[in-house]
């Protein structure tokens, strides 16, 4: 028997990629699957419930067999049945699902924190460390990773579909995903909101190292330079550390020590010092003026990149005291560059 | 309800079968309603969900005001000082008293007067077009002030407000970027319901003028009855904006 | 299956049948006399034509998408090109086709002779709304000549208003002109409904055919000026660069989202309500008798019309809507599907008892059961919020709305024209080939979407040019699928074609259905009643039906 | 009733007789609102705090809803009217409220 090469091709390709659920690479996906699984069988059960309904009773009422219609009114108490058992079971599929997105976007607090950056079409990804990446991501097994994402441009979406996990990555505002990967691989990245020209170009992978394999690479890869040290560059380069520089008679203030900590804000209300807080002072500072200092801070809106804003958020993290604020403070009067030693790095 | 309607109800089953076949030979528009009656209520009634989609259409825009205004309220505060009190509030009373005369235009044409409907058309159209002027006139000044949003938007005055020789406390420089904010609602706002006041005014030239050939005089008065809603409706609208945009923001607490 | 064609030639009219001397469609001649029409039946032809000229036109996209998606690579198009064909695909589909479908073209032929009047209550804001579709059909389609747009049917800001460089606001001015068309007639369908109501025609006499038009009207009404206003904010914010959506300028891009699901998810239930009320007409003719629950079914219509408006944000669950109003949305989101629910079993019980034949439209209905649950379950799962995060903006979501849309709207549209057909044209079209495309369409449908549903949960993304070349199987399928699916669409076009010249003469009441327009020749009159009906019978009464037919056999044959 | 051919819809309760509605009553809304537009003004010059918008807009609805019922008749109009225009607002404060409910309880948020 003859078989034409191409759907010979074509059937080998079937039985090799034949696979009908993606692989369970996070902590997370076990969960996603089993409600999966629950509403494919509620929708198997619900369609051949209708389906036997519809041809039971076509064959056994068809017009041969029962050549003249009996009228029925309807009845209430089927009426209540078909209302409570499926109002019953979406309530049931409601709980779930809220607890499953409860689950995916409520980040542990031990998370480790990488940054990830949408833009027309690529992903960076930046870790604490000064590992930057495009379009790839390495993460270790058994250690919970927390992605702060936010666009430079357009609405982007950040997916892992073997992790089950995905969010919108907006511009102008922070927003967070969590994993924890099982199994090392490679998986792919997906943006999968329409974002232009290259859309499905923007795609990467992640890849998961063992814990040994992951210190390996996070120092093979390091660019020398933490996000930390990053930012206390841009932070004397912008000339932040003249008001913000810890003493007494400051004009902005201390932020040695801020990160997670209550602000007292002059509109009377309390917030919890953030990655997004952070960012948001930076750029509508008057927003956020704490109590007792003054509103006159200028805007940075439009002046410093995502990048820029995520390494002076690092930094604000990181920072302890303000020694190497006044340090850097003396330097730059006496026309020096700004030190480049390691120096605060997270802990 | 009260059903006492029925019996003073003039149009009984054979009048309007008699009607009826009388339009079957004649097919001309509106030969599907029954009675007058009938065509009445049905045009009222479409007007009103007419406006209903009105209703939605503005509504987005006073959910865009209402989420910024609270968001930059500081901004909308200086940025709605910048507007005009007294000329607002003018321009209150010229719009419903140009609505007054459309109710009394109503009246005229429902006890069948055509002098008196012109003349209140005309009337109402005098006090839109009044209207328009004032606000010709407030576009001018935010023109003047760069206070159009867009390329030639100019937020120094809100930065440095004693050197304009302005009373405001100065702005942040982000807050005043929003106040382009505050601008844009304005004139999409105000500039969406003089859309709605131009559309209003050339349709009240076309009454006027089947007014005056006595086209009403007859006690077929659905077209004025209908315009009176839309143009009543532009009314309210503005009834609206001037305390949201004119008003409310006269003081920071609020 | 055999006993079709008995049914057609053993009715008492078919035999003497003849075509009307006088009917709307002779009533007056030359192109004039129909572009300046006032007669409902006449717009409902113009829409007819105009709406299967734009289906084409976007089945033409959908095929040139599935098959640039027969490879992994982005081999047979630009990726430009390829948004632009998926982009207007949307457009097309969802504006010109889909909400304008049921209710302008059947609803519009069958409202007024449903409820015994003569017309709608404005004909001339009813002809005014076909204008107001073919201006705004006009600018989608010089939008597209011009060179396309590539935003999605979505338009989501900021990539519409500041990063795309299409003709955005040409399409978005198509929309917001369509837009007006489909309030006008929703505004004329809801009047006609309260005032033009032939006496005795209570509303719980009514077709359920017009209770769900009803419905959707008042979503139509509703809801579509909420998009027409966030239309003008995007064509204002592209081309005067005000920032209302632009975070840059203290805008909120979610606010864009907000305001525009306000009205598209309501516009879920304006494309589907009025495909439901098809499918209750159909299954009560060819079970010959009563829909069940009648009440029910009538009620579940209004419910899914109220809590539609209270649902929109679950489109933006990954979105960064918040955890309380996520949660709030889904379950509101849960309670939406429990109507439909409702109105499935209700038909599948209609067929309890009955005496069931198995016409071309039934064919197409039970195509709609079948697939239309299928696409409500599926609804569900997006709803579930943990769920929603893995499924959306993947194939299955895109799988999930087709179910909906083409397999649910699709079908009771084609089980609509197919049921009404002999009465708008007078003519039978050739049956055995109508079946041959009923079943047609059935596989077709089913190898082009299912295949997507696992490509969605496997992740393949919407909207994706190029993709992994491991999801080429199932892409194939799909493909493959689409063209089996198209030759179900172009056979209608055919024989329907065909049947106005060659087709068997219908006769009033081929199918032996109780609705008011049965009651009346085939084409009706341009009056369509010469005196006022009085309704003194129930809706799907049988007995009654029956009752006047023996009489006429006494007195005419 | 139903045997009774009712083409004007009179024994529905969808309907309500043309009423006329004299100048008198016009002139008193038409003095009505001008004296409310001056008492909204003189509110904006004293500072209530909160309560500014609130009697602001307290005051626009009134003149709002005066002018609805006496302008636009819908005091004489049948239920279907006041149904009607009620389902409009309805609507719109679905729109507002649903929409809030996002923007107050993100926890990001500015508010």
């Amino acid at each position: 028997m003859h078989i034409s090469p191409v759907l010979w091709q074509f059937l080998v390709k079937w039985l090799n990629a034949s696979a009908l659920f993606p692989r369970e690479a996070s902590t997370i996906a076990p969960y996603a699957d089993a409600l999966y699984f629950f509403l494919l069988l509620i929708t198997v059960v619900g369609l051949a419930l209708v389906g036997i309904l519809i041809f039971g009773f076509s064959i056994r009422y068809r017009k041969e067999k029962h050549p003249v219609a009996i009228q029925v009114e309807g009845s209430t108490l089927l009426e209540a049945t078909w209302t409570i058992i499926p109002l019953a079971l979406f309530l049931i599929v409601f709980v779930w699902g809220a607890l499953l997105y409860f689950r995916i976007y409520n980040p542990p607090t031990n998370a480790m924190n990488i940054y990830v950056i949408g833009k027309q079409w690529m992903w960076k990804a930046e870790h604490p460390g000064g590992q930057h990446e495009i379009n790839a991501l390495h993460v270790p097994t058994g250690r919970p990773v927390q992605l702060t994402m936010i666009s430079q441009d357009v609405f982007h979406s950040f997916s892992i579909p073997d992790f089950r996990v995905k969010r919108e990555v907006i511009p102008g505002r922070y927003s967070t995903v969590w994993f924890q990967a099982t199994t090392p691989g490679t998986y792919h990245i997906f943006c999968t909101q329409y974002c232009g020209t290259n859309h499905s170009a923007m795609i990467g992978e992640v890849t998961v190292l063992s814990p040994d394999d992951y210190d390996k690479w996070t120092q093979e890869s390091t660019s020398g330079m933490s996000l930390a040290q990053n930012g206390e560059r841009l932070f004397a380069s912008m000339g932040c550390n003249a008001c913000h520089s810890g003493s007494a008679a400051a004009r902005g203030p201390n932020l040695a020590g801020v990160y997670g900590s209550k602000l007292q804000l002059t509109n009377g209300s309390q917030v919890l010092v953030n990655d997004a807080y952070l960012r948001d002072a930076i750029l509508n500072p008057s927003q956020h003026i704490t109590a007792g200092y003054a509103p006159i801070m200028p805007t940075y809106q439009g002046q410093i990149s995502e990048d820029g804003l995520i390494d002076l958020v690092e930094y604000i993290k990181a920072m302890q005291s303000n020694y190497r604020v006044q340090q850097t403070l003396t330097t730059s009067t006496s026309n020096q560059a700004a030190p480049t030693t390691p120096g605060v790095m997270k802990p | 309800m009260d059903n006492a309607i029925v019996a003073t109800h003039p149009h009984t089953h054979e009048t309007a079968v008699a009607a009826e076949h009388e339009h079957v030979m004649l097919p001309q528009h509106r030969h599907h309603f029954e009675t007058k009656e009938q065509q009445r209520e049905a045009a009222t009634f479409g007007m009103w969900l007419f406006l209903l989609t009105e209703i939605m259409f503005f509504g987005g825009l006073f959910f865009a005001y209402l989420l910024y205004r609270n968001w930059y309220h500081d901004a909308f505060v200086v940025s709605s000082n910048q507007l005009s009190i007294p000329l607002g509030a003018a321009n209150t009373a010229i719009l419903i008293t140009s609505g007054f005369c459309m109710a009394l235009g109503v009246w005229a044409a429902e006890v069948q007067k055509k002098g008196l409907l012109v003349l209140f058309l005309v009337l109402t159209t005098v006090f839109g077009v009044a209207f328009l002027g004032v606000k010709a006139v407030e576009y001018h000044e935010k023109w003047e002030k760069h206070h159009i949003p867009g390329a030639h938007f100019d937020v120094s005055e809100f930065i440095n407000p004693q050197a304009y020789g302005l009373k405001e406390k100065p702005l942040a420089p982000d807050m005043a970027q929003k106040t382009q904010v505050f601008f844009f609602l304005y004139f999409a706002m105000t500039g969406m319901h003089a859309f709605h006041m131009i559309l209003g005014i050339g349709l009240l030239f076309w009454l006027t003028w089947r007014a005056h050939r006595g086209e009403f005089s007859s006690g077929y008065v659905a077209p004025i009855e209908n315009f009176g809603l839309y143009w009543h409706f532009v009314d309210i609208v503005w009834l609206f904006l001037f305390p949201l945009l004119y008003l409310i923001n006269r003081h920071p607490g609020s | 299956m055999s006993t079709t064609s008995t049914t057609i030639v053993n009715l008492p009219d078919q035999r003497t049948a003849r075509i009307p001397k006088r009917n709307y469609l002779n009533n007056e001649d030359g192109l004039l006399s129909w572009l300046f029409t006032g007669d409902h039946k006449r717009i409902a032809i113009l829409y007819l034509i105009s709406i299967t000229f734009f289906f084409f036109i976007g089945g033409a996209f959908a095929g040139l998408i599935r098959l640039e998606l027969l490879t992994p690579q982005a081999d047979l198009v630009a990726s430009d090109t390829y948004n632009k064909f998926f982009s207007m695909h949307g457009i097309i589909m969802i504006f010109l086709f889909l909400v304008p479908s049921v209710p302008a073209t059947l609803g519009n032929f069958l409202i007024p002779i449903m409820i015994g009047a003569k017309d709608l209550a404005f004909p001339k804001v009813n002809l005014l709304s076909w204008y107001l579709y073919w201006i705004g059909g006009l600018f989608t389609l010089a939008a597209l000549v011009l060179g396309g747009v590539d935003t999605g049917w979505t338009f989501t800001t900021p990539l519409s208003t500041h990063y795309l460089n299409t003709h955005v606001v040409t399409a978005a001015t198509g929309v917001f002109i369509i837009g007006f068309s489909s309030i006008f007639t929703g505004l004329n369908f809801i009047v006609t409904l309260h005032r033009m109501r032939a006496p005795g025609m209570t509303w719980f006499r009514l077709p359920l055919f017009c209770w769900s038009n009803y419905a959707a009207s008042i979503l139509m009404v509703l809801g579509t000026p909420v998009l027409a206003i966030t239309l003008v904010l995007v064509a204002l914010e592209r081309l005067v660069g005000i920032g209302v959506f632009d975070p840059t300028k203290g805008g909120d891009p979610l606010l864009f989202q907000h305001l525009f699901w306000f009205y598209s998810h309501p516009a879920v239930y304006i494309m589907i309500l009025p495909g439901m009320g098809v499918i209750s007409e159909v299954i009560s003719t060819f079970s010959r008798k009563r829909v069940f629950g009648y009440t029910a079914v009538a009620f579940s219509s209004v419910a899914i019309a109220l809590f539609g408006f209270f649902v929109w944000a679950h489109h933006m669950f990954i979105m960064g809507v918040s955890n309380y109003s996520a949660l709030v949305f889904s379950l509101l989101t849960m309670l939406v599907a429990v109507p439909s629910a409702i109105k499935i079993f209700n038909w599948a019980f209609t067929l309890q008892k009955g005496s069931i034949t198995f016409e071309t439209p039934m064919l197409y209905a039970f195509g709609f059961l079948g697939l239309f649950t299928i696409g409500g379950m599926t609804g569900v799962f997006l709803g579930a919020l943990g769920m929603d995060i893995h499924l959306t903006e993947t194939y299955f979501i895109v799988a999930h709305f087709h179910f909906v849309m083409v397999g649910g709207m699709l079908m009771a549209f084609l089980a609509g024209i197919h049921f009404w057909w002999p009465k708008m044209t007078g003519r039978m079209y050739p049956e055995s080939l109508s079946k041959l495309a009923a079943v047609t369409t059935f596989i077709g449908f089913n190898l082009t979407f299912l295949p997507q549903f696992i490509l969605g949960y496997l992740g393949m993304p919407r909207r994706y040019h190029a993709y992994p070349p491991e999801f080429q199987v199932l892409n194939v399928l799909s493909t493959a699928g689409a063209t089996v699916l198209g030759i179900g669409y172009m056979l209608p076009l055919l024989y329907l074609g065909w049947s106005l010249k060659y087709g068997a003469i219908a006769g009033n009441n081929p199918w032996q259905a109780t609705g008011l327009e049965w009651q009346i020749q085939s084409p009706p009159l341009t009056e369509n009643f010469i005196e006022t009906p009085i309704m003194d019978h129930e809706a799907y009464d049988y007995e009654w039906l029956a009752h006047k037919t023996a009489q006429e056999v006494t007195t005419v044959g | 009733m139903s045997e009774f051919h009712d083409p004007s819809n009179v024994v529905n309760p969808e309907h309500a007789d043309h009423h006329i509605i004299s100048p008198v009553t016009y002139g008193i809304v038409f003095l009505t609102l001008l004296v409310f537009t001056g008492v909204t003004v003189g509110a904006a010059y004293v500072d209530l705090g909160i309560l500014n918008p609130v009697v602001a807009l307290a005051i626009a609805s009134f003149k709002a809803v005066v002018v609805i019922l006496f302008f636009m008749h819908v005091k004489y109009q049948s239920k279907l009217i006041k149904l009607t225009v009620a389902a409009g607002f309805f609507t719109f404060l679905v729109l507002i409220t649903m929409t809030l409910s996002d923007y107050i309880s993100r926890a990001w948020g500015l508010w």
